[in-house]
């Protein structure tokens, strides 16, 4: 039986404070908390070897560690913009145990001395967001927010920022600034914001599974989170499957679980629908994996990365023979084209043209050298960019062309055309002339 | 709707303050400022409300906002356009958004869009019916890929109808036949109910006490709250030249390390040296007990765990 | 550095010069005989009564190109002024009543006098604006004014005397492809 | 955006200097600032289209790429937020082929929804795009043309054009002075940084995102600043352009003299341009120390009074004489007279008004020099103006000139002579100068037709500002250079200490001699010659406490 962690109180009502406590919730504020100092309380973050769950997966702890104490205001953000095509998995978790959310906030607001923290909820979870106000008010009423938590001198005020509809605000900078009431853009690093981050005080962004996992691991202790996992990749996962799986959904698992055991186990999704032709296997940035890759793969942030993807925020998106690739590569240029924030010269042009090549060639137009053009693309602008969105463009176009070629090339041949020599049109100069 | 290039008739600033400027409304705005250390960062919120109030953001709601929140009115005009779900434009009284991502793509989200259009005769890129019931567009990403393909009508996601209400079961993606469902249900709402009831924008509000130090907040700064932090993971060990090494991780901000050594039953301070050592070398026999007290501005902490000095090397 | 070209010496007989005044007689001679007893011999233009014949691409005087509705082509760039070697154009430019266009001189002249009808400017103008086509090469006048030549002057030409296959004179008014181009300009 | 905060360090003269190495050699640099900055000092320019030394770095145009050495190796990095630590790895273009491909990418990136308008474009010619672009190489497209191109452009601006291609906004009109290229915008957010940061006004915001985004103001509303013109300056495409300047000229047709602006006594360091004896237009000239990069609209269009109702001969008794008739007939009448009040002002330079002292000091106690002004006296706007109209005001003090100019009105009928020059003192307070009507001789020295000639039995002709050479004391005590454009609208016109000279029999020759003069009344200019001043000019030291 997998210990859960974050997960363990899905589908038992725990929205409600009175059913969440009865399960055990909120044990940990209590002296045992009050006793230990932020020192430690970090120290202990730092054992469990909590990764950031948000995709890029840095050490929770090491975060927490660079925040400085004792000078501005500190605050805590939760990032809960989940907008990475295929992830759900946070609007699951904020749906189903709010108050675990909030009380994992709780123990890193002790650790980081923060006064008032942030829930920055994308505009889309309506719900979600009415869910977790709901439980903040349940929380403000038990006395666990507020001032004077639990008679212990320390006041914490949680308040939910609903976002409006950016993909970018996902990264760190981008959220901080659209929390502060500007664009969602990102910003020139450094300042990181554990140092300067929002209002130019020191900020902790932290996602909402990352949080969610504080309660078990204070109760348990690290060393028992340390143990499930593999040794540089500790504790459990939650994963979001979606696409060609049989029971598509949110799963916890041990990291380091094989892919397949995720994808055909009767416990997860009872396997693919169809004859399986790939799968992403960290939501819509990381690069796909193909059959045999996928049969090796084992869910942690080190196995992917030699299999070069990434785990990213566990978004498993699974698809199979019937699927078109050069539709769904077209789907996320896209998809990263409407999301790119317009700072970056090479993101605000480049995925905006890579993604009009893509549709011309979708739309029976395409001729040879389109997709090398694209390729070329993809090269120059990633990792040229203050932010990854611009990388995570170029890593689906460059895999899925380089992975199935093939069936990118028939569909280039689709055009009767496609080997002619380009045709310039006839010298006309523009109306403005 | 950020996308749509439309004209939109605006309504005049007499036409839309009326509306905004009820106590209703500046209740939720002095509030919604108070949670943050500045007026602007409430200028999502504030947009949000303006939305909910009118139903979609003319440009002199955008103004409105950008008073309350102390901003130039352009930076809110470029924050509402920046943000895809601010409403440009007015919608029908269902807002039909089908994603078109990835995962429902794979799962046929194209058919049920071009379903989606011939049933309701109205482009996907934001058109509306003509009795401006339903307004449908495509959008990115809604976070619920495992019900993929999946649509949100205005703020609820919406697979399935079950028990005459929207809802989105775990599992239950969209289909042809529930979108037609979805519609027939939206029809006899429209039939039974003569408009759609107001959603709180921001989720629902309670009365907060703000940040502390903002504009009409009451709530106190943090002041100084946890336990002094203590050394962590003291331990000794032999160097070469026989001397016990002390090593130990302590919090930045220690002044001082009171390294005690047992002698007899008591510890008894030896030494004194400041917080950013990282050692201390000592000469002791084996089996000599230390502990180590630290101190910050906020006093002494609690003494730390007990390292006993190993044996001599060779010995 | 100079160099010295040493002369030939002149023979003794081109030092008698007679002989040689006489082979140059003998020439002149030739020509004065021929046209007298066999006229019909030598190849005589009438100009001006009859034109001569110009290729099309021989550099004669300016023409600006129109627009379908009679606009002039130029987009008042400078770059056939930047271009000319002789300095003779003066362009002043004005932002254009059309709103598709932007700019469009308000001024055009071209000093004939100071032009060396060498063509760059034909060349340098990245809208096939003005041209050097129009055959014309005699110029007189009594007032040196009358040779700068303007706007009116440049755009003063007929779309008949230009070949049909010259697509850009053509679309101009009055030319055959001018109902066409309006269509396409959106003139209706 | 909300990077408005991270101001570049510039290299200061004194800075201390590390080692780094570029391009394989050790160089030194000034430390603390950034690598464009640095780059620049040991002779090698970065491209940047964003990167702007007197506004915050916002480091979203990506040209400006160099490789630097990082804890993962050497990786491409942004010169102008990069800081020089010393010891550390530059490669730049010259020895780097990724340094290289990253800038012609961002190139082609920058190019790709640009339209070709460079031949009615008025930025053509003093570009950073094409600059740019001729730079990084790579010049055949690899666009295809049937795709398209998405121009820039707000939703009301947008329309098709002849070739069915959707356009953005062409020539929107932002306000009274600015013009916005929509399509031409690159996006790079230096105008939207100096409305904010610099100006103080926020009018200008990007809008939308990805490559739809457009500059744009709120709709219905306009940009209008005092400073506003100077974002068609910084603009490194030719997206905003000025009303005043709009198809005057190409750029490339410009001839420059640097000057400075008379008429505030910050003495804000500008460029005036002009092509065929006309001054076409008055750009900034950098000065980190007086005005940075920026110029008030009213400094900017003072060109235009350069050839506006000059006077351009003398006139007496409302007749025009020639010129050096006037001057003759000004000579015999101050020489003549029995007490001259002579006014200096503090709008002309030194030189001429250490002219007008020789004079006063010439004529022995038939004379007596006035000074001051009746213009009004603003504060500073904390950009570039002081406020205080009168440019010169702390050249006269040094050269001990006392505003007594309301003292002449009290004894206007003690004198027979005026002679007033650089002053519009009918314009500036008639009621007061309504006084000076009882001297019976009023000679006036001025550029213009204006109040002041009106009044005057005898007017003289002489150079304006920009058209005479000289030095002025701002309100920093820094003493700075006018220079002579060549934009006389008469050859035979004069600068005034050249008429005072003939007037008073000085003798003088050419500026230098009245800089001496002046040089001689003011200990503080010891030692200091025209090229000691320099373009940026030079503190005088203990003149301002």
């Amino acid at each position: 039986m997998t210990t859960l962690t974050v997960t363990q109180n899905f589908g038992k009502g725990a929205k409600d404070i009175a059913v969440y406590r009865k399960l055990g919730g909120y044990s940990t504020i209590g002296q045992k908390l009050f006793d230990l100092s932020q020192f430690e309380m970090i120290d202990l973050v730092q054992r469990s070897g909590l990764r950031g769950r948000g995709g890029a997966g840095f050490p929770t702890g090491m975060k927490w560690s660079f925040v400085p104490r004792g000078g501005k205001p500190v605050y805590l953000v939760v990032n809960a913009d989940e907008g990475e095509p295929g992830t759900f998995k946070d609007h699951v978790l904020m749906q189903e145990d709010p108050h675990r959310l909030i009380e994992g906030m709780i123990l890193c607001g002790w650790a980081l001395g923060v006064r008032t923290a942030y829930i920055y909820v994308r505009g889309e979870f309506l719900p979600a967001i009415e869910t977790l106000n709901a439980a903040i008010k349940q929380a403000y009423e038990a006395g666990f927010l507020g001032e004077n938590i639990q008679g212990s001198g320390y006041s914490l005020d949680i308040y939910v920022h609903r976002g409006a509809g950016a993909y970018i605000c996902g990264e760190e900078t981008a959220l901080i600034n659209s929390l502060e009431g500007f664009k969602g853009q990102p910003r020139l690093k450094p300042p990181f914001p554990a140092v300067s981050g929002a209002w130019a005080s020191p900020t902790c962004v932290n996602n909402v599974e990352t949080l969610m996992a504080l309660p078990w691991i204070f109760e348990n202790g690290a060393e028992a989170y340390a143990a499930m996992g593999t040794p540089k990749s500790t504790g459990t996962k939650v994963f979001s499957v979606s696409g060609d799986v049989k029971r598509p959904g949110v799963y916890e698992v041990p990291l380091g679980t094989p892919l397949m055991e995720l994808l055909e186990s009767d416990k997860y999704c009872q396997g693919v629908v169809g004859k399986l032709k790939g799968v992403i296997p960290g939501g819509s940035s990381s690069p796909v994996l193909t059959v045999e890759e996928a049969a090796k793969a084992t869910m942690d942030y080190e196995a992917l990365a030699a299999l070069k993807t990434m785990l990213g925020s566990g978004a498993v998106v699974v698809f199979n023979e019937t699927r078109s690739v050069v539709g769904m590569l077209a789907s996320l240029t896209r998809f990263y084209a409407h999301e790119s924030c317009g700072q970056c010269t090479p993101c605000r042009e480049g995925t905006g043209y890579a993604d009009r090549i893509l549709k011309t060639v979708v739309a029976g137009k395409g001729r040879d050298g389109d997709l090398e053009n694209m390729l070329s693309l993809a090269d120059n602008f990633s990792y040229t960019t203050i932010c990854p969105l611009a990388s995570a463009d170029a890593g689906p176009i460059q895999n899925f062309i380089g992975k199935y070629r093939a069936e990118f090339d028939a569909v280039v041949a689709r055009n009767p055309e496609h080997a002619d020599e380009r045709v310039t049109p006839a010298f006309r100069p523009g109306a403005f002339w | 709707m950020g996308h749509c290039h439309k004209h939109v008739d605006q309504p005049k600033a007499e036409e839309i303050l009326p509306k905004l400027e009820v106590p209703s409304v500046l209740s939720r705005v002095e509030e919604l400022i108070r949670r943050y250390p500045v007026p602007r960062s409430a200028l999502l919120q504030v947009l949000w409300l303006a939305q909910e109030t009118l139903g979609w953001l003319p440009q002199e709601a955008i103004k409105w906002a950008a008073a309350k929140c102390s901003v130039s009115p352009v930076h809110a005009y470029g924050v509402s356009t920046f943000y895809t779900m601010y409403k440009k434009e007015p919608t029908g009284r269902f807002f039909l958004q089908i994603c078109q991502n990835v995962s429902c793509h794979v799962l046929g989200a194209e058919d049920i869009i071009a379903h989606a259009e011939r049933t309701l005769g109205i482009s996907s890129h934001g058109g509306t019916t003509s009795d401006d019931l339903f307004t449908l567009l495509r959008v990115e990403c809604l976070g619920a890929c495992g019900n993929g393909p999946v649509m949100q009508v205005n703020d609820d996601f919406a697979t399935d109808v079950v028990d005459g209400k929207l809802a989105m079961p775990a599992g239950v993606a969209l289909t042809a036949e529930r979108f037609d469902k979805i519609v027939a249900w939206c029809r006899d709402r429209a039939k039974s109910l003569s408009k759609e009831p107001k959603r709180d924008a921001t989720g629902g509000i309670f009365e907060s006490k703000g940040h502390p130090g903002a504009k009409g907040a009451v709530s106190q700064a943090q002041g100084f709250y946890a336990p002094v932090p203590p050394a962590l993971g003291v331990a000794a060990v032999r160097t070469d030249d026989g001397k016990v090494k002390l090593t130990w991780r302590a919090a930045p901000e220690t002044t001082t390390l009171h390294i005690e050594k047992k002698t007899g039953s008591d510890f008894a301070v030896a030494a004194s040296i400041s917080g950013k050592e990282k050692e201390w070398l000592d000469d002791a026999a084996e089996g000599t007990e230390y502990r180590i007290v630290t101190e910050t501005a906020q006093g002494r902490g609690k003494a730390s765990n007990v390292a006993k000095a190993p044996a001599a090397k060779g010995a | 550095m100079a160099r010295i070209v040493p002369r030939t010496e002149m023979t003794l007989v081109e030092k008698a010069y007679i002989p040689e005044i006489a082979r140059g007689l003998k020439v002149t001679m030739g020509h004065f005989l021929k046209g007298f007893f066999k006229p019909e011999s030598i190849p005589v233009k009438h100009y001006p009564e009859v034109e001569p014949f110009v290729p099309r691409d021989y550099r004669s005087r300016h023409r600006l190109m129109k627009r379908p509705d009679g606009e002039p082509r130029c987009v008042a760039c400078f770059m056939c002024a930047t271009a000319c070697p002789a300095n003779c154009m003066t362009i002043e430019a004005t932002s254009s009543d059309d709103d598709r266009i932007e700019k469009k001189p308000s001024k055009f002249e071209i000093d004939q006098l100071v032009c060396v009808f060498c063509g760059l400017c034909v060349e340098a103008c990245p809208v096939d604006a003005i041209r050097m086509d129009t055959k014309k090469m005699a110029f007189a006048a009594d007032k040196r004014e009358t040779f700068k030549v303007g706007l009116e002057d440049l755009m003063d030409w007929d779309p008949k005397d230009y070949p049909e296959s010259d697509i850009q004179s053509q679309k101009a008014p009055g030319g055959t492809l001018n109902a066409q181009a309006r269509k396409e300009w959106g003139l209706q | 955006m909300s990077n408005f905060y991270h101001m570049p360090v510039l290299p200061k003269p004194d800075a201390k200097k590390v080692t780094i190495n570029v391009d394989g050699a050790d160089v030194e640099v000034p430390e603390g600032t950034n690598l464009v900055e640095a780059l620049k000092t040991i002779g090698i320019d970065t491209p940047h289209f964003c990167y702007h030394q007197d506004l915050p770095v916002s480091g979203n145009c990506r040209q400006c790429m160099v490789e630097t050495d990082g804890p993962r190796g050497m990786g491409l990095a942004i010169a102008c937020y990069t800081p020089v630590r010393a010891g550390m790895k530059v490669a730049t273009d010259r020895s780097s082929d990724k340094v290289k491909q990253a800038r012609q990418a961002v190139m082609e990136f920058q190019l790709a929804n640009h339209p070709l308008d460079c031949p009615i474009c008025d930025k053509a010619g003093e570009c950073s795009l094409q600059d740019n672009y001729m730079a990084a190489g790579r010049h055949e497209s690899r666009m295809r043309e049937d795709i398209g191109k998405l121009y820039k452009g707000s939703p009301e601006f947008r329309h098709e054009d002849a070739k069915g291609q959707e356009r953005g906004g062409k020539h929107v009109d932002l306000g009274p002075t600015v013009i916005l290229d929509q399509e031409r915008c690159i996006l790079c957010d230096r105008c939207v940084r100096f409305m904010r940061s610099v100006a103080g006004e926020e009018q200008l915001y990007i809008n939308q995102r990805g490559d739809h985004a457009f500059l744009s103001t709120f709709p219905g509303m306009e940009l209008k600043h005092d400073y506003d013109l100077n974002v068609t300056d910084i603009c490194p495409v030719g997206a905003l352009t000025g009303k005043h300047f709009r198809f005057r000229q190409r750029v490339w047709n410009l001839s420059k003299t640097e000057t400075i602006d008379p008429f505030d006594s910050l003495g804000a360091n500008i460029t005036v341009e002009h092509n065929d004896g006309q001054a076409w237009r008055i750009m900034p000239r950098r000065n980190p120390e007086v005005n940075k990069s920026w110029i008030s609209n009213r400094t900017r269009l003072e060109y235009q009074k350069l050839s506006k109702d000059r006077l351009t001969a003398g006139s007496f008794q409302k007749a025009e004489v020639p010129l050096a008739q006037a001057v003759a007939r000004a000579g015999e009448l101050v020489r003549g007279a029995r007490k001259v009040a002579v006014v200096a002002s503090g709008t002309l330079t030194l030189e001429d008004n250490a002219a007008l002292q020789a004079l006063v000091a010439g004529l022995d106690k038939k004379a007596e020099l006035f000074s001051g002004s009746w213009a009004k006296v603003g504060s500073p706007d904390g950009i570039a103006q002081s406020g205080d109209p009168v440019g010169n005001r702390l050249g006269l003090k040094l050269l001990g000139i006392s505003e007594n100019l309301d003292e002449l009105v009290a004894r206007a009928k003690e004198f027979d002579v005026l002679l007033v020059a650089g002053h519009d003192l009918w314009a500036l307070d008639a009621q007061k100068a309504k006084a000076l009507e009882a001297i019976p001789e009023r000679i006036v020295l001025s550029p213009w037709h204006d109040a002041t000639t009106a009044k005057a039995t005898l007017s003289v002709g002489v150079r304006a500002w920009a058209e005479v050479r000289g030095t002025m004391v701002n309100c920093q005590g820094r003493i700075q250079m006018l220079n002579a454009a060549p934009i006389l609208p008469s050859p035979d016109l004069e600068p005034v200490w050249q008429v005072v000279s003939s007037i008073g029999k000085l003798g003088w020759t050419s500026e230098l001699d009245a800089y001496k003069a002046a040089q001689a009344g003011i200990p503080a200019l010891a030692g200091i010659n025209y090229r000691g001043i320099g373009s940026q000019g030079r503190l005088l030291e203990g003149v301002v406490a």
